[in-house]
């Protein structure tokens, strides 16, 4: 199997640092995205560090190493504003503003849970911050996110839909009825591709020819559609700033692939890449774009943060996430009759 | 000659309804039902290929467009599968469509939204999310249509949790069934019968809904239970009418809908009689015969005082040629002797 | 509903008269497509007169107005090479070598169809010209020719496929699918568009955005692409040829919309703009464009062929129309047995 | 903790036979055999996502594109629908394909070309063109699977003509009726279970076929007949095993195919002890166990003494929390408390 010799790397961080006008965002404001993006990664750490106790029986895809992504997107989100997933689910829900506890819980299957322990992982639902479906079917919540996003547009509403995707999602032909609705009825939804050249263990040149670029497809369906450096909060953010705006003013439908790497194997705890589907070097290549970091040290050679601080949200974080899991530890599990509720709604 | 008209129902045909109201036919009644459902809920919406062409589906749509204006009542691309997800996500967030199909054949290219999403998503996320869609479809029969254009496929949906399944019998029924599919807030599924679609029947106006998951009797007997849906009941209660002058009478029963299943209505009857003969326009094997006969094995057993018998399609795909196609379906003459059998067998 | 208004008409036939050099080709040859064009209109004007007697108890679908398409693309194939379509089935069959007899016994539903009376007219197959496979479902022949096209390539044959579909199929992921694959393995096949604005009364921009056109999506995704004028047979064949030899030498699959209109109805005999999805105006004026009348006075202009053999040509076909006919309505229906075999095959 | 490997079986078993060989384990037997069909007929493949990923689907595929080659044993885009109609295309041209699903529910994206093509094309034209390919995927039960990720959906395919089903239950089974499914000239759909991967058993080296619609007996006994498949066997033998104490012993049936269904041996059995359980991994409602009450219910009817009785799973999605989990699905002791009801009864 041939290997994605550390594809992309020519970009890297270089942009944060020459192309920010710094001056144009609040301190808080870019902080605040350091914060959201540590917050996912030290929550999935402690994910990981816990998993093997088997108290969480629930498949977990982990996104460190994608952190920017989500963040810099859901940053350019309103909290009414709607998010459709897949399976990788809690940096997304987590950067929506989604709340630790039902989610630490719904990865326990507690009652507690934000989907009552039916969901797990994969099906993390919670109205209240806006995410409004996640699918454990690759793609599957792609027609159901436009559909959301006709019913905006219908009704008239302030929210608009941002539907995430993975590279193979573009190979499921439903993603591409989906878009080609979208863009014949301009609905106001943007389409967030995070391409992180994977498919489980497969490589994507086994999977999309190399001379078919996944946004230029995109563009050709009548998407107005970029490309950017998913490690980079900024560019994700203001690309998508860009593109939410566009949907949001009735122009018609957006996309967005993000290249990010991710670090972990595809489900569960830790790196795979022994398994000799990925180069272990190729890892280490990519964490040389910690999406975390290398903001962290933009912030700091900026003034804007400094090593005190940055302990200080940690440890808040921390705390934070203890609170979690003993919340959902301690939380109530589902009794009999449970299961034989809402398979039909009154 | 068109053949579109060639493909529905070759004359018209009435049965007889104890209810009161104006003479319609199948059609109307469905137009009807449609543009009531349209003018008292702003949250209706009506989709499909075709649906605002002047063919109307058989006339099921005509005028809707005219009336509701294209946002509401719109065609669709050709794409199944995206487009039921597009009634999810609409169901969903409030809206409550009607996405129509001129064959249940092509809901198998949606089979992934729909039983793999529509039909889970209440259950899934603990209730929070109501599903209200109605995906209707017309059943081919004869005529040429073939392996591609006549499959009745309600029998495999039938184990799918979650979904509603509907197969009128008259116009009376056609109306009052979609108003409460178009009512409930979960995925119904309607298949009408292209043979039903020229019957004459009584309609009242204005709004009434025929309770899903209730059966009724449509003749009263004494020598057998006739359990069938739609199309069949026509010919069950021609084949019993057939049969009074050798002194057979039998209780017809019309289910109306499969999915909930009304086995309280199949056992009172069967109480009575001892015998029962399942009708289905479906394939006999794991079907709604099946459904029904182990029910009865199981639940009633002691009540039978024969095997039980089921009429529906062997175990072959659909025939396009007219020939074949007379061996391949009942009627009510293959209807009349399996019930002249199994009365006087005894 | 907003009508096609001419559309496409600024091309026409000037191509032919300016741009070919005429003594590249032989005589025969470019009369053998004139014979071939207008084999196809006569035969389908036959079906059309006779469709009334409701003997043919199949559902036709016309392909008169689009006959340069069948004979342009299947001029630049080989005897061994094969082909798949939709419902739309005659010219290509009648362009790729087929059996009249075998057809009409089809449309008849008679043991000597090409199917044996099993498929009828959306489904004529016959290997032995290669005619491979057609599907009722609108895209569904297309991943199964790309399957072909798979086999032709692992095992090194020398033939290769083209895959017809309509404007509508590309709305099918599906398509889509079929597509990412073909170009992934560079397998050899060639699928022919056949854009006519509708599918059914639908015309194309109630389902496709204006600002993306077919076949610039079809190259976004790594094909070979082109768009032709599909009422000119020559500017068909030659792209065709091009396309053909392309894949053929294994540099990978191509993709050609060809513009024509369909005269008749969707299905069915006769023109149905008259129910008021088209303007009856529109179809006069694509008349002009005669794929057929056209070619005629082209080569008459070019001294290639002049009234008489003209009449002459129209005379043997009308005889081997006849004579089909005759041979359809005097074969042997199937029998009852016939219905239970090659289910399975063993 | 790989979750990939938790959601396979928690623990080794075995089902002792009579049969002679190596033990081998269920993964063991399956790659066995498709390395076996590999080496001797070149026309087949391999395929499906990560077939050839170190993971190997669970291992079944593990080392077969090192010995055979990419070209014949390789990666697949994510495209169930596009992948399933190339698989038929290359299928019905000679080649035998094996297309490899992690899971059942993935197959749902593929009716339209299991169904309505795939199954259906032998029988269209008329018994020319067969189409050998097989379909296997893995069922998963429990650990968070969820609703959308353990399906058991034989039952939804029970019904489709043309197609058949293997189930089995052993390695010596999971072997000999791949290796049938093969050389079988239809399409033939494998669920295995991922609860019987780590069963170890009796498996002989080389070529052995088991028949394809035949059922086994695992047990002998006098007080009910108690018919499975798969993962279901296992608990059923424990559960009648467990009963020995108290006197009572059970006919077992292991029916291996669900289609064709061998009613033969079932109804042979209960000529003897009058009373029949059936067990299934899927839902009660219109699946497997419907199809052989029902068919017990009208063959053998006078054989029967007391209600039939079946156990799969309640009309209820799969919910993802492990505490509902063990509510939700059967197990020996469900199985055997049922028994025990059945026999005393009386
Ligand atoms: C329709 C479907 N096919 C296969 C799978 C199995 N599967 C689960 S996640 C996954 C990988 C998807 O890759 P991508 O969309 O790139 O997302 P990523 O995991 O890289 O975030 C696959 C193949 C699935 N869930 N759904
Ligand atoms: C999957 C599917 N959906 C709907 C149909 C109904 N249908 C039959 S032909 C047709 C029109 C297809 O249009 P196009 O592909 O442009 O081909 P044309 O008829 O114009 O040649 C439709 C919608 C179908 N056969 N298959
Ligand atoms: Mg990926
Ligand atoms: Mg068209």
């Amino acid at each position: 199997m041939k290997l994605i010799k550390y594809k992309y790397s020519g970009k890297g961080f270089a942009p944060y640092l020459s192309g920010l006008k710094s001056n144009s965002y609040e301190k808080e404001f870019l902080i605040r995205f350091y914060r959201d993006m540590l917050r996912i990664r030290l929550i999935e750490e402690e994910i990981e560090r816990r998993y093997h106790e088997d108290e969480m029986k629930s498949p977990i895809h982990l996104v460190i190493g994608q952190e920017a992504s989500s963040v810099g997107s859901c940053g350019a989100l309103r909290p009414e504003d709607q998010v459709y997933c897949g399976h990788r689910t809690h940096g997304i829900y987590l950067a929506k503003g989604g709340n630790l506890k039902a989610m630490m819980s719904e990865l326990y299957c507690r009652t507690t849970g934000c989907a009552g322990s039916r969901g797990g992982s994969m099906h993390l639902f919670d109205k209240s911050v806006g995410m409004a479906g996640s699918s454990a079917i690759v793609a599957g919540a792609i027609p159901i996110a436009t559909g959301a996003a006709l019913k905006a547009q219908l009704t008239g509403e302030s929210w608009i839909v941002a539907a995430f995707l993975g590279d193979a999602a573009v190979e499921e032909g439903a993603f591409w009825e989906a878009v080609n609705f979208a863009v014949l009825k301009r609905l106001p939804i943007l389409y967030f591709c995070e391409n992180n050249f994977f498919s489980v263990c497969s490589p994507i040149e086994v999977r999309q020819p190399e001379n078919a670029e996944i946004y230029k497809k995109a563009e050709s369906f009548g998407l107005k559609s970029v490309k950017v450096d998913g490690t980079n909060v900024l560019e994700v953010y203001e690309a998508s700033r860009n593109m939410v705006e566009y949907a949001r003013s009735g122009k018609g439908p957006a996309f967005i692939e993000s290249v990010a790497y991710r670090w972990r194997g595809h489900g569960g705890a830790g790196d795979d890449s022994h398994t000799g589907y990925r180069d272990p070097a190729e890892v280490e290549h990519w964490q040389q774009f910690d999406p975390v970091k290398s903001y962290y040290d933009f912030l700091e050679q900026k003034n804007l943060l400094d090593g005190e601080t940055r302990l200080a949200i940690s440890k808040e974080i921390e705390a934070e996430v203890q609170e979690a899991f003993d919340f959902a530890i301690n939380s109530p599990n589902p009794i009999e009759d449970d299961l034989y509720t809402h398979v039909y709604s009154d | 000659m068109p053949w579109a008209a060639a493909l529905i129902a070759s004359k018209e045909t009435s049965i007889p309804s104890a209810e009161e109201g104006r003479i319609l036919s199948y059609v109307e009644a469905l137009n009807e039902a449609l543009a009531l459902a349209l003018e008292i809920d702003p949250h209706v919406l009506v989709l499909g290929q075709g649906v605002n062409d002047p063919k109307g589906m058989f006339g099921v749509t005509t005028g809707l467009s005219a009336k509701y204006g294209n946002a509401r009542v719109f065609d669709t691309p050709l794409s199944e599968e995206g487009m039921m997800g597009i009634s999810t996500g609409a169901a969903m967030n409030g809206l409550r469509p009607v996405y129509l199909h001129n064959r249940p054949d092509f809901l198998l290219l949606a089979f992934n939204q729909l039983v793999t999403h529509a039909s889970k998503i209440h259950f899934m996320d603990n209730g929070k999310t109501k599903v209200p869609m109605v995906v209707w479809s017309a059943i081919g029969r004869g005529w040429g249509s073939g392996a591609q254009h006549s499959q009745a496929i309600q029998g495999l949906l039938l184990g799918v949790p979650g979904l509603k399944i509907v197969m009128p019998s008259t116009p009376y029924d056609a109306k009052g069934l979609m108003l409460s599919a178009i009512a409930d807030n979960n995925p119904v599924v309607i298949f009408d019968h292209r043979w039903c679609m020229r019957q004459n029947g009584v309609v009242p106006e204005g709004m009434y809904q025929v309770p899903l998951g209730r059966g009724v009797y449509r003749r009263n007997g004494r020598d057998l239970t006739l359990v069938g849906t739609s199309h069949t009941l026509e010919m069950a209660i021609n084949a019993v009418d057939s049969l009074e002058g050798e002194g057979i009478t039998a209780d017809v029963i019309d289910l109306r809908t499969i999915k909930p299943l009304d086995g309280e209505i199949i056992i009172e009857s069967l109480k009575r009689t001892g015998k029962i003969l399942v009708v289905d326009t479906g394939w006999e094997m794991g079907g709604v015969c099946a459904e029904i006969g182990c029910l009865v094995a199981e639940k009633a057993f002691y009540d039978l005082k024969a095997p039980i018998k089921r009429i529906g399609l062997p175990d072959v795909p659909s025939p396009a040629g007219f020939t074949l196609e007379q061996f391949y379906y009942p009627n009510p003459e293959k209807i009349a002797n399996v019930i002249r059998e199994m009365v006087c067998k005894q």
